[in-house]
């Protein structure tokens, strides 16, 4: 399987989680996205996420590959979901299993940070008032 | 020679496309390559703020360009 | 609903995830504690945790209750499970919700560095040598 | 006065029971009422490492005790 896959259907993540699980492990830290009804004071109706897939793929894992040499850890896995996304929705998840949490939580804290900067995905907001804009911080 | 472009979020919005090819002359520069968009679309992303990629690989603004070159000007991205 | 819990019974993450979804929220971050394989280099076969349970209910609530204080987050929910666990079992689950991943993952570190401190719950490991014995650290 | 005292983990293990009756001098202290304890007992565990209950709560050990107290002595920690 591999470390980072891009989704156009609803993340699952208890099955995510489930084959990550080992008894090798002690701690186990997820991070999930969830699309959000405001942002910056704008009220947000819902989301696009557009993706450069195969750029997306590679980068992506190279991220999950980077945290397993940086990072104490047994095992990393991220998701991105894109297409048209409704409030609440699971936009991304990231999961790492290690012996200890510390490592747990640096890595998957590390793993979020990194995709948000470097995975060629792109965020469009429709707001409440009709207006709809590409995000490019 | 020619090269393929590829753009997305706000400047596939702009383009109008997904992509276009562009017939440049031979060893054009990326930056140049860049300059002829802005000039047909009126990108307005200064080149600093933009990654590229060719052929699904990312590179450096002085990259060479080859014949049949899949090229993609990506602005700051958003996901997460 | 209380906003931590003790548990005799194998503890259902995707249930407690769920019932703290929300689109007021941009973030979720959740620990969990597995029963791992091995400890300071002994092989463990299994555990039990024992509990006071009047006072590990009460100390684990004011440690959610303080983790909503002193950071920006929307919810926070604790499980500790407790008897005889088999490697692997999710020992103890944390979930917490909010505006930005920020708060999340300080808060979720907190509520478990804190939980791990101070509510009256010990583990005893038996190894597979035989022998067991219980962690005072 | 009695009090009754309750045992988790290895001091449950050392005493050989959950929790016992103990008679005591009224006004007894929590440190006078541990070192019967540990003469009963023999645990070994030097008051300074314990933390102690009554009645379901956390106290000092300079809390005032009084008739028909539930008191826990409680040795460090380890959930999670």
């Amino acid at each position: 399987m591999p470390a980072f896959a891009i989704s156009e259907t609803p993340i699952d993540p208890a099955c995510l989680r489930e084959a990550m699980q080992t008894s090798q492990c002690g701690a186990f830290v997820c991070f999930e996205g969830w699309v959000r009804d405001s942002h910056q004071g704008k009220s947000v109706r819902a989301l696009d996420y557009q993706v450069y897939r195969e750029l997306a793929l590679s980068e992506g894992e190279r991220i999950v590959q980077e945290a397993c040499a940086r990072f104490d850890i047994v095992g990393a896995t991220a998701v991105h979901r894109v297409g048209a996304l409704a409030l609440g929705d699971l936009a991304v998840w990231v999961g790492v299993s290690a012996g200890h949490r510390d490592a747990a939580f640096s890595a998957c804290r590390w793993v979020i940070d990194e995709i948000k900067a470097r995975v060629p995905i792109w965020k469009r907001e429709h707001y409440h008032d009709g207006v709809s804009e590409w995000l490019h911080p | 020679m020619k090269v393929s472009v590829h753009y997305f979020a706000s400047l596939r919005d702009r383009a109008g496309c997904v992509s276009e090819d562009i017939e440049m002359a031979d060893g054009v520069s990326l930056p140049a390559l860049y300059a002829e968009c802005c000039g047909r679309h009126g990108f307005d992303f200064p080149r600093e703020r933009l990654r590229v990629a060719v052929d699904d690989t990312f590179v450096n603004w002085d990259h060479r360009l080859l014949d049949g070159a899949q090229v993609a000007f990506l602005p700051p991205v958003s996901g997460g």
